[in-house]
């Protein structure tokens, strides 16, 4: 019941599905696109590992049908990585030991990427904060700190040489 | 967990929506940040045939002061109203409070409108409305209208707004001179609903005396719970300790909360007093440091 | 740990190598079960029982059918053609695939949709008219025992009772002696609820028959992929899959800890779905069906008598336990232990006496008994022996610490055997303890604690300090179904000097593709980043029980060491050869074997590997592999000595836990950094059910936690910054002295926390609370002891 | 779960009236927001349907009721009602015990205890709105049977 064309944009390429009302978004970006990266783990609203950035800001997936997202950007995991070259994110995670299933790392580097983004330099409660719509099993959460910590440190030294012309 | 079929309309107006509405009275809701929504039709406890975003709606997000009121567009996301300077210079009580609801990835979708319309009592925004002696401006067929908010709350999951209503804004009076307020929740963690908590709104007249107090209190009843013997009461009174263990006392009367997993009726109506002790002291605060 | 030998380059034990695994998770390119798609997959979806205990009266499928996309709906009676609707649990007891007659507990499974999405399959589930007539229900397993309690195990013929099993270890009259002669007893109800491991990937399959080559490949979100394979055979082999037919792949695992170790009806039944209708089935849960149905953890109401002399020498230990298994008991121990490995509930203490007793009981919850991160039922006695130690402490108004030093086995009586049959391999007790106490600053903290008394303030100083008993396990007693419980690995050495180890094991996240690969690293000399580790898929790794208890690197691990050995004792035959020298005239330094006095003279593994397969001795194979399945001849035995600090708060009795320091012991660490991760993350799930989580029923068999929004996983907010450090105690008899170390933290961390929660409260005479320690629990307290806010 | 909710009160009609109210289901249903009787099995049993709907959550449930105590000497009646949601999400048992007494001509009262029991989801998820709703739901019903009383007894 209830069909629509839609058009978003995924990682920067464009596409157009003709969707079902319901079609929840995370099912959208892994069953239509197979972009498997996004990953569901509770239907609730608790654990966020099917996080994803519609229009820069972080939210909950499974949680926001997919005809929501029609005319706007979805950034996933899989469009993180730049020619080639992690984000400062996905490199503080493999630094710092952040992950360990896996299964939550993407949704946690999500929340990660946006939070840098509107506070380039967050104390341990800011990033704390930032990530407690995510959950994480294996973890404990010390080293995903760290790792977002790392990445805002690279993040800075990244801008610094692109302003010093490196 | 997938929710039943429905169909999905994106209005680009206020009219073209309250159209829809009326078009399917029994069948439509209206979807804003869908938090509260979703989850629900996803497991399956509720239906929907007709989802009406007013996500593509211009113009209802906002919050500005204006004409002696703060005003709120109904769907302004939680987050916004967290980010706002002008809400956490001004109306602190508002920054306590979206701060608690839900986490952080919530609130991004969230809006403050929905948190409202919802009509449930463990939402944390009737509490603090109640305190503040906020507004509901809906908008419906007949144009708008402005419900008290004493008078929006009508029982468990049902408020005042027609089925073809949309609540468009929530206007705030602007609080006089030495005013401040105070949102305290207590949860079992982050993304809980409230076991208990309460929202304090005080103004402090020149003598240091409390001028007017607002109380409302969350997940406390069938609907939210505003504690009008404990305004009552703290009228005139000087904001001492005394004062502030009597009115909480009052307050934890008027909670009739059931009881579940965050506790027994006991603990929470303790709660509701605590918490509520500790809301107004920081209200008072704040209103002192106003 | 010492120095690591090997150079970064080679990255062998002891280095912080970075994993090997992250890069495919990072970019999101990872292969969970729910990312495989099959041409031509169908979904299925389960219908569940919303009543704890009831008849099935009547299962109409007709709307169902008629749902667009729905293809088929499968009930019991379409098991029962094929004598699939039962199946045994690893406990040898047996437990429904889907019903016949009646529902067992709330969420069993009834009937599943087959249908060409998931969507479709979700509507058809709603479809499914069911039809029940309730019956009484059991959720208490002590009126469970009650004589005339409605006995529920209906489908055993001759069973009059809800019992499942009666185990116990010690001797009861010595025991009961020695409580009688002790001067002091103290006697403490300890309850260790039902819990679940809520990994944040659910279970699932996605099972692809091969109608043509008559082949079943599953794919399925499991801990122990080769038993599983033989359990399928065992239990299908009579409708012709057959286990060479039969391939189980386990794919990259979104977090295990016990809860993807057991067969669950949706495997099955995607099975038979597949082999029915000849496509791939893909079953996976949602978050409720797996907080719902599937094993639990725990659930283990004990009794404890502790005795001892005025000076706090512990004399005699007796636990009675009743366990609630639900309806069967579906564990995962190994057979020969239907309490697990209970019997460490000594500790770390030398117990002269002690004795247990566990009595397992049927009731109208879901089947279960597993582990939650920890060995077969490790955290329950070491919650109940570290519990106990405080309680004594309090009675003697001893010092906590204090009791357990007077206490510990003495480093110099290891190996040391206990009175209830272990073979302790290693420890050094009081120096853990010691080194916790000097990090925390615990004289201090006592200081402060009297001070804040005074003023009124509730602060508590608790101390855990656990013995682990993990890797099992040797074959003469540990086989689960018959299948003894080594581990095993093939290791493969190419020509180019590049290896392939495949093993038994399944990593869920505990980094095995790093971690084995720096074994064979610090082993043969190759760079851990040229081993390639492969797990999982039974038709190329070698036969193993699996990953869970701690037991990869105490079994697989050593296996691969031994492997590795195996293949330099080849090596150095074909060094001799190279050099011309006799093999006694060869040494080995990392990476290569050289001449005695000329170390000119030398032959790397490269080289060597290269000569196997192009100039080895006339007379010897070629090639350069080996095969080892590792049979332990002890068990290990982790340990460690956590400090917890709370402060609570008055108003609302919620707890604070404020600093926690963990000194854990594992003997010889591989990586250092993923030690610390598999620590933080252990402490992290003992803080869980020590402060939040809980399932319970109503008196109706209603879960009551079935979902996110009541079952609490702690978040960045309420988990503390933990603090961690080591000492290092090798094991005498692992090929490397390593221990394993995944779960010593789930298991030493809820005491630690218990016993600071208690000790802010003793001096106004509480003794004990029940986990989970909920604000309300504490509040309770509080009101009653006239001190709350 | 099971909620026992016991209400006292007195209705001014003869306890006749009271009483064939309380053993006529169609009449008592009809005082019951959302529930219908479908079907008459035979005196003592019958067939029936109730939709409970809060806000955006709705639930039916169709099943039986019967009599089990039916003693007009002692004013005792007690009904069971019991039924399963329809798409197969819970069940709800509902068991009223009233006992009539007149307290002068005229004036009878009457004490119902309803025990009702909840399986399946609302009961695992929405145990407080349950109590809500279940006192609720008495309260009206108690409303509707003193004026159903007294319009038949008229």
């Amino acid at each position: 019941m209830g069909k629509h064309t839609i058009k978003v944009t995924v990682n920067g390429d464009a596409h157009e599905s003709e969707v079902e009302s319901r079609l929840l978004l995370v099912h959208f970006l892994r069953e239509n696109l197979r972009l498997t990266g996004t990953h569901i783990g509770c239907d609730t609203t608790h654990c966020g590992a099917c996080t994803v950035l519609l229009d820069g800001v972080p939210v909950k997936s499974c949680t926001v049908l997919a005809v929501q997202a029609d005319g706007r950007e979805v950034m996933t995991v899989e469009g993180l990585e730049k020619d080639g070259k992690l984000d400062p994110v996905q490199e503080g995670f493999y630094q710092e030991h952040g992950l360990q299933c896996g299964y939550c790392t993407p949704g946690m580097m999500m929340t990660s990427c946006a939070l840098l983004k509107s506070n380039p330099d967050p104390t341990e409660a800011d990033i704390r904060r930032a990530i407690s719509g995510n959950l994480c099993r294996c973890t404990g959460y010390v080293n995903i700190v760290k790792s977002v910590q790392h990445a805002a440190a690279a993040a800075r030294t990244r801008q610094q040489d692109a302003r010093a012309g490196r | 967990m997938i929710p039943a079929s429905f169909d999905y309309h994106s209005p680009k107006t206020l009219s073209e929506a309250i159209d829809l509405l009326g078009r399917y009275p029994d069948e439509a809701k209206v979807l804003s940040g869908g938090q509260s929504l979703l989850p629900l039709l996803k497991l399956r406890l509720g239906s929907a045939g007709h989802l009406v975003d007013i996500g593509r709606i211009p113009g209802l997000e906002y919050i500005r002061e204006e004409g002696g009121y703060l005003k709120i567009g109904g769907r302004t996301r939680e987050s916004a109203l967290e980010a706002s300077d002008l809400v956490r210079a001004k109306y602190p009580i508002l920054a306590d409070t979206a701060a608690v609801i839900a986490d952080p990835l919530v609130r991004n979708m969230a809006t403050v409108g929905g948190n409202l319309a919802h009509g449930d009592p463990a939402n944390d925004h009737p509490a603090t409305m109640l305190a503040l002696g906020a507004g509901v401006v809906a908008t419906g067929p007949k144009g708008e209208r402005t419900i008290p908010i004493d008078e929006f709350f009508t029982g468990l999951f049902t408020t005042a707004l027609s089925p073809d209503e949309i609540l468009t804004e929530i206007r705030i009076p602007a609080p006089p001179a030495r005013s401040g307020g105070a949102y305290m929740k207590l949860e079992r963690k982050v993304g809980d609903f409230a076991t208990a908590a309460a929202a304090a709104q005080v103004t402090l007249g020149g003598g240091g005396q409390i001028e007017r107090a607002g109380i409302g209190l969350t997940n406390a009843g069938p609907t939210p719970v505003r504690a009008t013997a404990a305004e009552q009461f703290l009228k005139g009174k000087k904001g001492d300790a005394a004062a502030i263990a009597e009115a909480s006392r009052l307050a934890a009367q008027a909670a009739s909360p059931s009881p579940d997993r965050r506790g027994a009726v006991e603990y929470k109506k303790e709660m509701a007093r605590v918490l509520t002790a500790r809301a107004l002291a920081k209200a008072i605060a704040r209103a002192q440091g106003a | 740990m010492a120095t690591p030998r090997t150079s970064p380059e080679v990255g062998g034990m002891g280095h912080s190598i970075k994993r090997k695994e992250d890069p495919r998770f990072l970019r999101g390119k990872g292969n969970y079960v729910d990312d495989i798609q099959l041409p031509g997959m169908l979904h299925m979806d389960i219908v569940r029982s919303p009543f704890a205990h009831a008849k099935i009266v009547k299962i109409d499928p007709s709307k169902a059918l008629k749902v667009p996309g729905v293809l088929a709906v499968i009930t019991g009676e379409t098991l029962k053609q094929y004598n699939l609707h039962w199946m045994p649990t690893l406990m040898s007891d047996t437990q429904m695939v889907l019903p016949v007659e009646k529902v067992m507990y709330q969420a069993q499974e009834v009937a599943a949709v087959i249908a060409t999405d998931r969507y479709a399959a979700a509507d058809g589930v709603e479809a499914v008219e069911v039809e029940y007539d309730p019956l009484p229900v059991v959720v208490d397993p002590f009126k469970a025992l009650e004589p005339g309690a409605p006995v529920l195990r209906t489908d055993k013929p001759g069973k009059t009772d809800n019992r499942i099993f009666h185990w116990e270890v010690g001797d009861r009259q010595a025991t009961e002696r020695a409580l009688a002669a002790s001067d002091v007893v103290v006697k403490q109800d300890i309850y260790l609820p039902r819990i679940h491991v809520a990994s944040i990937e659910t279970c699932g399959c996605v099972a692809d028959f091969d109608r043509v080559r008559g082949k079943l490949t599953v794919y399925m979100t499991t801990q122990a992929p080769h038993a599983i394979r033989t359990v399928i055979a065992l239990v299908a082999g009579h409708v012709g899959l057959s286990e060479e037919k039969i391939r189980v792949v386990s794919p990259d695992i979104g977090g295990g800890f016990g809860g993807k170790v057991p067969v669950y009806p949706g495997y099955v039944i995607a099975i038979a779905a597949s082999v029915v209708i000849g496509k791939p089935v893909k079953w996976v849960e949602d978050r409720m069906e797996n907080l719902q149905a599937d094993s639990f953890a725990r659930d283990y109401h004990m009794t404890a008598r502790l005795g001892a002399k005025k000076d706090g020498t512990m004399t005699a230990l007796e636990i009675k336990t009743i366990a609630d298994h639900g309806y069967a008991d579906a564990a995962a121990n190994p057979s020969k232990f239907p309490a697990g490995l209970f019997s460490i509930c000594t500790g770390s203490y030398g117990f002269p006496n002690a004795f247990a007793e566990v009595d397992g009981v049927y009731t109208n919850k879901p089947p279960g008994g597993i582990a939650y991160r920890c060995s077969f039922r490790v955290t329950e006695a070491v919650h109940a022996i570290e519990r106990m130690t405080d309680v004594l402490a309090q009675e003697l108004k001893m010092d906590p610490a204090d009791l357990r030093m007077k206490n510990f086995i003495p480093p110099e009586k290891f190996p040391y055997k206990s009175v209830l049959g272990w073979e302790y391999d290693s420890g050094n007790y009081p120096a853990a303890l010691k080194k916790a106490m000097d990090i925390v600053g615990y004289a201090d903290l006592r200081r402060e604690q009297a001070a804040k008394r005074k003023r009124g303030e509730l602060m508590g100083i608790g101390i855990s300090s656990f013995t682990e008993i993990v890797g099992a396990g040797p074959s003469k007693q540990f086989d689960i179904l018959g299948i003894k419980m080594f581990d095993s690995c093939e290791l493969r050495v190419h020509p180019t000097g590049k290896a392939t180890a495949r093993f038994g094991t399944k990593s869920q996240g505990q980094g095995h593709e790093t971690t084995y690969a720096q074994i064979i690293a610090e082993e043969l000399g190759i760079p851990a980043a040229h081993v390639e580790v492969e797990e999982g898929d039974t038709d190329t790794a070698p036969y193993g029980l699996g990953t869970y208890a701690s037991r990869s690197t105490p079994t697989a691990g050593a296996a691969g060491a031994i492997a590795a050995r195996k293949v330099r004792e080849k090596a150095k035959k074909i060094a001799a050869h190279l050099l011309e020298v006799s093999e006694d005239d060869l040494v080995w330094e990392v990476g290569k074997f050289s001449v005695k006095g000329a170390p000119q003279k030398s032959k790397t593994i490269q080289d060597i590997a290269f000569a196997a397969y192009t100039n080895h001795p006339q007379g010897m194979e070629a090639g350069l592999e080996a095969v080892d399945y590792y049979d332990p001849p002890n068990l290990t035995f982790p340990f460690g000595s956590y400090i917890c600090v709370v402060d609570i708060d008055r108003g609302t009795g919620e707890v604070k836990v404020r600093r926690f320091v963990a000194v854990d012991d594992c003997g010889n660490i591989i990586n250092p950094m993923i030690v610390d991760g598999q620590i933080h993350g252990g402490l992290t799930m003992g803080l869980a059910p020590a402060l939040f989580e809980e399932i319970t029923y109503d008196e109706s068999g209603n879960i009551q936690g079935g979902s996110f929004m009541d079952y609490l996983l702690p978040t960045a907010m309420e988990t503390p910054k933990w603090e961690t450090d080591k000492t290092t105690t090798p094991s005498p008899h692992h090929p490397f002295g390593a221990k394993g170390v995944g779960e010593s933290a789930t298991v030493g961390a809820p005491p630690a926390i218990a016993n600071a929660v208690v000790d802010a409260l003793s001096h106004l005479g509480v003794r004990h609370i029940d986990i989970p320690i909920t604000p309300e629990k504490v509040w309770n307290i509080l009101k009653e002891k006239g001190v709350a806010e | 779960m099971a909620l026992e909710i016991t209400k006292t009160f007195t209705i001014d009609s003869p306890k006749a009236d009271v009483w064939k109210f309380l053993t006529d289901p169609e009449r008592v249903a009809r005082c019951l927001p959302g529930a219908a009787i479908t079907q008459k099995v035979d005196e003592k049993n019958y067939l029936g349907t109730i939709t409970v709907k809060v806000g955006p959550v709705s639930a039916s449930y169709k099943g039986k009721v019967r009599f089990e105590t039916v003693d007009e000497a002692s004013g005792t009646a007690e009904i069971v009602a019991s039924g399963q949601d329809v798409k197969g999400k819970g069940g709800a048992e509902m068991r009223l015990k009233s006992l009539v007494v007149e307290r002068s001509p005229g004036q009878t009262e009457v004490t119902a205890t309803s025990v009702v029991n909840i399986t399946g989801i609302l009961a695992q998820l929405a145990r407080g709105m349950i109590l809500v709703l279940s006192d609720q739901i008495f309260q009206k019903f108690t409303e509707a049977m003193r004026k159903e009383v007294r319009k038949e007894g008229q």
